[in-house]
């Protein structure tokens, strides 16, 4: 293979991941504002893709437009959810309210499913030209940056903090917390969605697509326990090109076929050094 | 009252993984229960085709099938889509002794027939697909080809007979790749590693969305995309857009009916199974899966009249429904010459699938529309 | 300014609150004193709103209160330093003081958004700052030190100073010197009487009681879920109930 | 005394339950519903297990099809293949699964956070590919067929009201088991490690080992409930061996109850019940209406359908008493 | 006195930059009560951590009972016989009082997962001396009557004495208490230090970490200070309050 290539296959998996980290820092946000690991989040991803479709083919709305209006439309069934389905769920213990989100997520994929159909929709064109792997990057970059900042840097990043931190602290100096965790659904929606609108020209949108993603953003935030932004885009992205490079390498055990099983032993094995190393730090320190 | 009806299970995946097969094989058999009973039944005698969803799942699947033999009192089951289910239910149908016409294609479903005499199926069996399709690249001129195939089932069984029958056709695999239909977007990968093999074609075995993908990354490579009869559907022309265009592929003759010579003898059926369906459901949605039911049900509804050839018979046979449901199988095993949408099946107690080569064609692509290239 | 009348709270079955009946005038430190298990906590919590009240009302001026969120209270010029701190521990000091304001910023949701350099930069925000960092210049050195690395007194200084970051015009605290070595116990009793100075409403909960009378302006002692006893700190520490049960004999 | 009524409460009602589970089988009862009782059983077994896992470590597994799949594989390819007697395959399968657990159990349990559910998700993830592509074993995507019945001398479990039986005296046997164990000594120091992990250990538990201990458990449960479903089913294939079935069990350890084990029962009974009987009626509906049930039953009873009958029960003989103590 | 029951030689503890314990050398007597107090943040927990093993020791070396402790795990040294109470209490929330101090004696049973499993005589004849003796220690401290009520619905006071319930029915030889008197009143501190010398009637030596003066001086029998992590001073209580060092670092002047 040519050094031309590798770097194409790594740009790609690198885009790719990206898409990961997207979903995942979604399951990092709901995470650390609620304890709740959202199965709902992949779809998410797939309202993103498929409002986008039906946006900008069916309705005939600008590309942009329709990008936009789909993330925003599945950011208000992330925040319908939690006020439907979460919220009201005042006794339920955070195992319970995951369960919750596993019916959340069958009940929208059916939904979907009955509303737009089962079967597969042609994918949007690319943004522009063919250098959609770019322009993925780029959104994550950007969103990526703006999301450090408003953690950092705004009133209610630290307020979403706090609420992970100690619950009963944060209400105790005026910090809404449901509030607060109805604000962290309706981002990781949000998040979920430009997952799924981003990837939309490069696959065929699809009640289930969000099953796959979700799965995929899952991963990438488990690699940062759920917790840690960049432990998640880092989890994600090596996914992305571990992924890539199974089928570019196609050797012996490395076959196409087993990407997904190379892919996982590569992340476990991430994790049991960070793991080790963070361990070792702390008997060291 | 009860037994005034002929019962006929049906179990389909209607909203799981193979939910774009399971659709139209459960939108067909609704329609066909419809039309049988409005022109007054079987024989007089209405049909019921209790239709269930089995999610895609094996455990699911046995416990419906083993519900429409115990509780709703079926003479015969159709379906499931997938191949695995079929292969989970065999057990169940062979002790209840029901028979029953799969949808799905793997060949083990039915070979060897020894495994259950009660079961059968409709569609054609993946090699007579991958004869039919070797054959015409052989006849460009093409040696080298890569192999991209999905790794459930379809595609997997699919993957064997391509490997087992390449070298009889002169054909060497250059480039061997699967992949999962369900999450693979970044397809880059894939489609260097074909660029870096050399070959001169590609033969993807697969369901949408992954071939109409394929097609769409190959598109510029100059390298052209061979599929199978799983593309066999307006989707894959939506979902490739441009790529689409001149993609060549087998498949039964169902897409290509209206250019079917007069004398073909499957054509009145495909015509009319093809403009009542679409009359119903919408154009263009008409395809192969529903096709697979469609012989499914029609075969049932012949053996049941063989064995029933007037309405008192057919009382008294539904009054021992186990013995109905023994002569049932039996006539299904004696069809002879039925001309359905898959081909002329000629049943025979060794041979429960009863097509034979010739029942697939070669399509390919052109202005979105398939036509068929007769040799 | 606060006024609790016939207050009933309970945890599932058990009673915990029997019409607990209870004000704090404007300007004084208020005492509460009661074996463990008598409710003291439980009292502190449902003024603010984390138990609610099954019966009886709770009043800040005339408004009431009772039913309200923990946030809404904060709102109202209530803060609240819980049993334990409950400083948040992985955060720097300065986002613990920052986040103590948070109610100034809230009012308008949309202003939570805004760079939180403006924020702090806002006179009055300006001005709680400077001043819980002249009541506790160890605060101003250690601005940038995760929360949880502070030593137990430093964590207990932060959480009043955070309390005081919201505006407050009343304090409730629960057991400020629990665990704290005896010299930091003093300083705290120290500074509570000096912020009564400066104007603050305080409603103190302290196990030794010998030395929270001796600061607050009156008292009141809890059994089992009541009120047993009020008065002023003088007619408490001549009580001898009260020096019997709870202050017990004093040491040279 | 408190623990001696309830005990003879509960000896009761396990009476009441064998009864019924005994005569359900037969046509004159609810004969029609054997086969959806063999699964419930089946699941149960695999649930009980995640039961114990996640009520004792407070983490999610997602990767009990693994063993599940384990389970039934090993059967499987042991029976069709090697010829080997059903029970010692089961039984081989069961040590060779539990054994395995146990091999990747410390490292696992040495991972600091939440890293079970990524571990074992993993885990569940490497061997569906297994299962499909080490085909010279497992035969593929479509599996093996013609896994021979369990026998016990001349008697051969053949049909599904033999198989019924079968299935329930494993379950009732895994079941009971776990109840003693949850009440015993190791049980003890399960809870106590679920309470606090520093506390645990300074009263001289091996968290570590207790924790690897339920996750043994578990797996040997699964991999024997998977050698009853080859046994069952007579066919193998990868599919419900994937993480949708990895999903489907959490979500019967929560319906059903973590606090008990009985819950197991009543999670994979609903589950089940649902899919296969009362959902059928909404047709493609289907799956919305099972995503609404299953939000709606959390919502409403967020500790589970076990908890909620038990509270339902006291409940109403409260009242009952009362109004007896009014007469 | 037999000579100390537990030695700590140059132990030393550094988190990152921060030396928690700096080379501390105590020599604990078997039977004695003795109480170590200090300011906050002097590395006191630090030291009881180092002692049950939560913590390996940067350098130095801890021997209990003659036997040097090195690497050995929590568990095992809680085996051996070292239990301790937690600062923040720590009990198992998802049981009930008595099931906490059932299973504090753990490491005195042995039947295992099978016997459990199968119910054998075994394990039902270890049930019972395992709920009679957890019974004996649930009485020793006073919370006989609260055997059934979940351990969290305790008041703090209670909950401290049920931890010193688990602890002891570990049947340690050395029993640790974290803070036990903190949060308690008055006269429940009395009772506690009463509590304390019934312990030590038993046969088991006590170290304490309290804040509380008038406890540390009303039980124990030698003290030692420390501060910043160092050893600043130790001696009978009287002798330590009466230290400048120990006035200026931690007890403050009297305000009157
Ligand atoms: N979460 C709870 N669930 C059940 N009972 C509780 C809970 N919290 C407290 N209690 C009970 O309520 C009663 C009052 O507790 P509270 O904490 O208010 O007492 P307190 O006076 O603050 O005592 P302390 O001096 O220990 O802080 C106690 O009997 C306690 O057991
Ligand atoms: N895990 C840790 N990581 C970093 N620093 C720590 C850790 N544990 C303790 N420290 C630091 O070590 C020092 C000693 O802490 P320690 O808890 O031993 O104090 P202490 O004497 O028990 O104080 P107190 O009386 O407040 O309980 C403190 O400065 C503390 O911040
Ligand atoms: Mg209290
Ligand atoms: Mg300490």
């Amino acid at each position: 293979m040519s050094p031309e290539q590798f770097v194409d296959n790594l740009i790609s998996g690198v885009a790719q991941g990206s898409v990961y980290a997207l979903v995942g820092l979604g399951f990092t946000i709901i995470y650390t504002v609620t304890r709740i690991i959202n199965f709902a989040q992949g779809e998410f991803v797939m309202l993103g893709g498929v409002f986008s479709f039906l946006l900008f083919s069916s309705v005939g709305l600008p590309l942009p437009l329709a990008l936009l209006l789909a993330v925003l439309a599945a950011t208000v069934v992330g925040a319908v959810l939690y006020l439907l389905a979460i919220r009201p769920a005042r006794q339920a213990s955070v195992i319970s309210l995951i369960i919750i989100t596993i019916g959340a997520s069958t009940f929208i994929r059916g939904v979907v499913g009955q509303i737009w159909g089962k079967d597969y929709m042609p994918p949007l064109p690319h943004f522009s030209g063919d250098n959609q792997w770019l322009w993925i990057i780029g959104i994550t970059l950007v969103v990526m940056v703006a999301l450090h900042l408003f953690f950092s840097r705004t009133m209610m990043g630290k307020a979403l903090k706090a609420c992970s931190i100690n619950r009963q602290a944060a209400s105790l100096v005026g910090i809404d917390a449901r509030s607060m965790a109805f604000t962290s659904f309706a981002l990781a929606a949000a998040l979920g969605a430009i997952g799924g609108a981003v990837i939309t020209p490069l696959t065929a949108p699809h009640f289930r697509m969000g099953l796959t993603l979700g799965l995929k953003g899952f991963v990438a935030a488990a690699v940062g326990d759920f917790r840690s932004q960049v432990g998640t885009v880092v989890g994600g992205v090596i996914l992305g090109i571990a992924e890539a490079m199974v089928v570019v390498l196609d050797w012996g055990p490395f076959a196409s076929a087993y990407k997904d099983v190379i892919a996982m032993l590569v992340l476990l094995l991430v994790l049991f050094f960070r793991s080790s190393r963070g361990a070792a730090q702390e008997a060291a320190s | 009252s009860e037994s005034e009806t002929i019962k006929i299970g049906a179990l389909f995946d209607v909203t799981g993984p193979n939910s774009p097969l399971g659709t139209p094989e459960k939108q067909v058999v609704e329609m066909m229960e419809t039309q049988i009973n409005h022109a007054g039944g079987i024989n007089g005698v209405p049909i019921e085709v209790i239709v269930y969803d089995t999610e895609g799942k094996e455990d699911s699947c046995v416990s419906l099938a083993t519900r429409l033999i115990e509780q709703d009192g079926v003479v015969a089951i159709i379906g499931p889509s997938s191949t695995g289910e079929s292969l989970a239910v065999i057990d169940t149908v062979d002790k209840a002794q029901i028979p029953m016409v799969s949808c799905a294609a793997d060949e083990r479903i039915t070979i060897p027939v020894g495994d259950s005499i009660w079961v059968f199926k409709t569609p054609q069996t993946t090699y007579m697909a991958v004869q039919e399709i070797y054959s015409y690249i052989q006849d460009q001129g093409i040696t080298k080809i890569a192999i991209m195939t999905d790794t459930k089932g379809f595609g997997a069984g699919g993957k064997k007979d391509l490997e087992d029958e390449a070298s009889n056709y002169g054909l060497t695999i250059v480039s061997n790749q699967s992949y999962d239909n369900e999450e693979t977007t970044n397809w880059d990968p894939f489609i260097s590693k074909i660029e870096n093999s050399g070959a001169e074609a590609v033969v993807c075995w697969g369901t949408n969305p992954g071939p109409a993908l394929i097609a769409k990354a190959l598109d510029g490579t100059g390298i052209p995309f061979f599929g199978s009869h799983g593309i066999a559907n307006t989707k894959f022309i939506e979902v490739a857009g441009d790529a689409a265009e001149g993609v060549i592929f087998p498949v039964g003759k169902m897409l290509v009916a209206d250019q079917l010579p007069d004398s073909d003898p499957q054509k009145a059926v495909l015509l009319q199974l093809k403009s009542d369906y679409e009359a119903l459901y919408g154009e263009g949605t008409c395809n192969t899966f529903a096709g697979h039911a469609y012989d499914a049900l029609k075969m049932v509804q012949m053996a049941v009249e063989e064995v029933a050839p007037d309405k008192e018979t057919l009382t008294e046979e539904l009054k021992d429904r186990k013995a109905f449901a023994a002569k049932i199988r039996t006539e299904i095993e004696n069809i002879e010459g039925f001309a359905g949408t898959g081909g002329v099946f000629n049943m025979s107690p060794d041979d429960h699938c009863g097509l034979s080569k010739g029942c697939m064609v070669v399509v390919k692509i052109v202005n979105g529309e398939w036509v068929w290239l007769q040799d | 300014m606060l006024r609790v009348e016939k207050a009933t709270a309970a945890y599932g079955r058990v009673t915990v609150l029997r019409e607990v009946s209870l004000t704090v005038n404007d300007g004084e430190i208020v005492t509460l004193i009661g074996a463990n298990g008598a409710g003291k906590t439980t009292l502190l919590n449902s003024i603010v709103g984390v138990v609610p009240i099954k019966s009886g009302s709770i009043w800040l001026d005339d408004r009431q209160i009772s039913g309200l969120q923990p946030h809404r209270t904060v709102g109202l010029g209530i803060s609240y330093i819980p049993e334990g701190r409950q400083i948040f521990g992985s955060m720097s000091v300065m986002d613990n003081l920052t986040l103590g304001a948070y109610s100034q910023c809230s009012r308008n949701h949309l202003s939570t958004l805004g760079y939180i350099g403006w924020f702090l930069r806002r006179p009055d925000v300006r001005s709680n700052l400077d001043m819980v960092f002249n009541l506790f210049p160890v605060l101003r050195e250690r601005q940038r030190q995760q929360a949880g690395s502070l030593s137990g007194g430093e964590q207990q200084m932060l959480a009043i100073a955070r309390a005081l970051m919201s505006s407050p015009r009343m304090l409730l605290l629960d057991e400020p010197s629990l665990g704290l070595a005896p010299n930091l116990v003093k300083d705290i009793l120290r500074l509570l009487a000096r912020l009564r100075d400066e104007g603050f409403t305080i409603l103190l909960i302290e196990q030794d009681a010998a030395a929270a009378l001796k600061i607050a302006d009156r008292g009141y002692v809890m059994e089992r879920g009541r009120i047993v006893i009020e008065g002023s700190s003088r007619e408490l520490l001549g009580n001898d109930e009260v020096v019997q049960a709870y202050l017990g004999k004093t040491r040279g | 005394m408190l623990s001696r009524v309830r005990g003879k409460w509960s000896y009761l009602a396990i009476a009441a339950l064998l009864l019924f589970l005994i005569i359900i089988p037969f046509k004159w009862f609810l004969g029609q519903y054997t086969v959806i009782l063999i699964f419930i059983g089946i699941h149960t077994m695999v649930t009980v297990g995640l039961c114990l896992l996640m009520g004792y470590t407070g983490q999610i597994s997602l990767g009990q099809a693994a063993f599940y799949g384990l389970g039934a594989y090993f059967s499987a390819v042991l029976t069709k293949t090697h010829g080997f007697n059903p029970w010692l395959a089961m039984l081989v399968a069961a040590l060779a699964t539990g054994g395995f657990a146990y091999a990747i159990g410390f490292p696992i349990f040495r991972l600091r956070g939440n890293y079970l559910a990524l571990a074992t998700l993993g885990l569940g993830i490497i061997m569906a590919v297994l299962f499909r592509e080490l085909d010279q074993f497992t035969g593929g995507p479509t599996g093996i067929t013609g896994i021979p019945y369990l026998s016990i001398g001349g008697f051969t479990f053949d049909s599904p009201f033999r198989r019924y039986f079968l299935v329930w005296f494993f379950c009732l046997a895994v079941l009971l088991v776990s109840q003693n164990i949850v009440r015993s000594r190791t049980g003890r120091a399960l809870r106590a490690v679920h309470g606090s992990e520093s506390a645990a250990e300074s009263v001289g538990i091996n968290v570590a080992q207790f924790k690897v201990k339920v996750f043994v458990l578990s797996a040997v449960y699964a991999s024997l409930a998977g050698s009853l479903y080859a046994h069952h089913i007579t066919y193998v294939n990868p599919s419900p061996f994937g993480f949708l079935f990895s999903v489907m069990v959490v979500v019967m350890a929560v319906v059903g109850g973590l606090a008990s084990v009985w819950g197991a029962i009543f999670g994979a009974a609903t589950v089940r019940i649902l899919s296969d009987e009362i959902l059928l009626r909404f047709g493609e509906w289907d799956v919305i209406v099972y995503g609404l049930i299953l939000v709606l039953v959390m919502v409403f009873m967020p500790r589970g359908l076990f908890v909620a009958l038990k509270e339902a029960y006291e409940r109403w003989r409260l009242t009952h008493r009362q109004r007896g103590a009014e007469a | 006195m037999s000579g100390p029951i537990l030695e700590t030689r140059g132990v030393t503890k550094a988190f990152g930059g921060l030396v928690a314990v700096d080379n501390v050398d105590v020599g604990i007597e078997a039977g004695r009560v003795t109480a170590v107090i200090g300011p906050n943040g002097a590395g006191k927990t630090t030291l009881f951590n180092l002692i049950t093993g939560v913590y390996p020791v940067s350098s130095g070396e801890i021997r209990f009972d003659g036997v040097p402790l090195d690497n050995m795990p929590t568990h095992k040294r809680a085996a051996l016989g070292i239990a301790r109470t937690f600062q923040n209490v720590l009990l198992f929330g998802n049981m009930t009082v008595l099931e906490n101090v059932m299973s504090g004696q753990h490491p005195r049973s042995r039947y295992g997962f099978l016997e459990a499993a199968l119910r054998l005589p075994k394990s039902r004849r270890e049930e019972e001396t395992i709920t009679l003796n957890a019974i004996k220690y649930l009485n020793l401290v006073g919370l006989g009557l609260y055997a059934q009520r979940d351990a969290l619905s305790l008041p703090l006071g209670q909950q401290k004495l049920l931890a010193i319930a688990r602890a002891l029915a570990t049947e340690p030889k050395l029993l640790l208490l974290d803070e036990p008197g903190a949060g308690l009143n008055r006269l429940e501190k009395q009772e506690l230090g009463d509590l304390i010398r019934r312990i030590r009637e038993m046969g088991i030596t006590t170290v304490l970490v309290e804040h509380d003066m008038d406890l540390v001086m009303g039980i124990a029998e030698w003290v030692i200070v420390l501060d910043s992590g160092r050893k600043i001073a130790e001696g009978t209580a009287s002798q330590v309050q009466r230290d400048k060092r120990v006035i200026a670092a931690y007890l403050g002047e009297e305000v009157e």
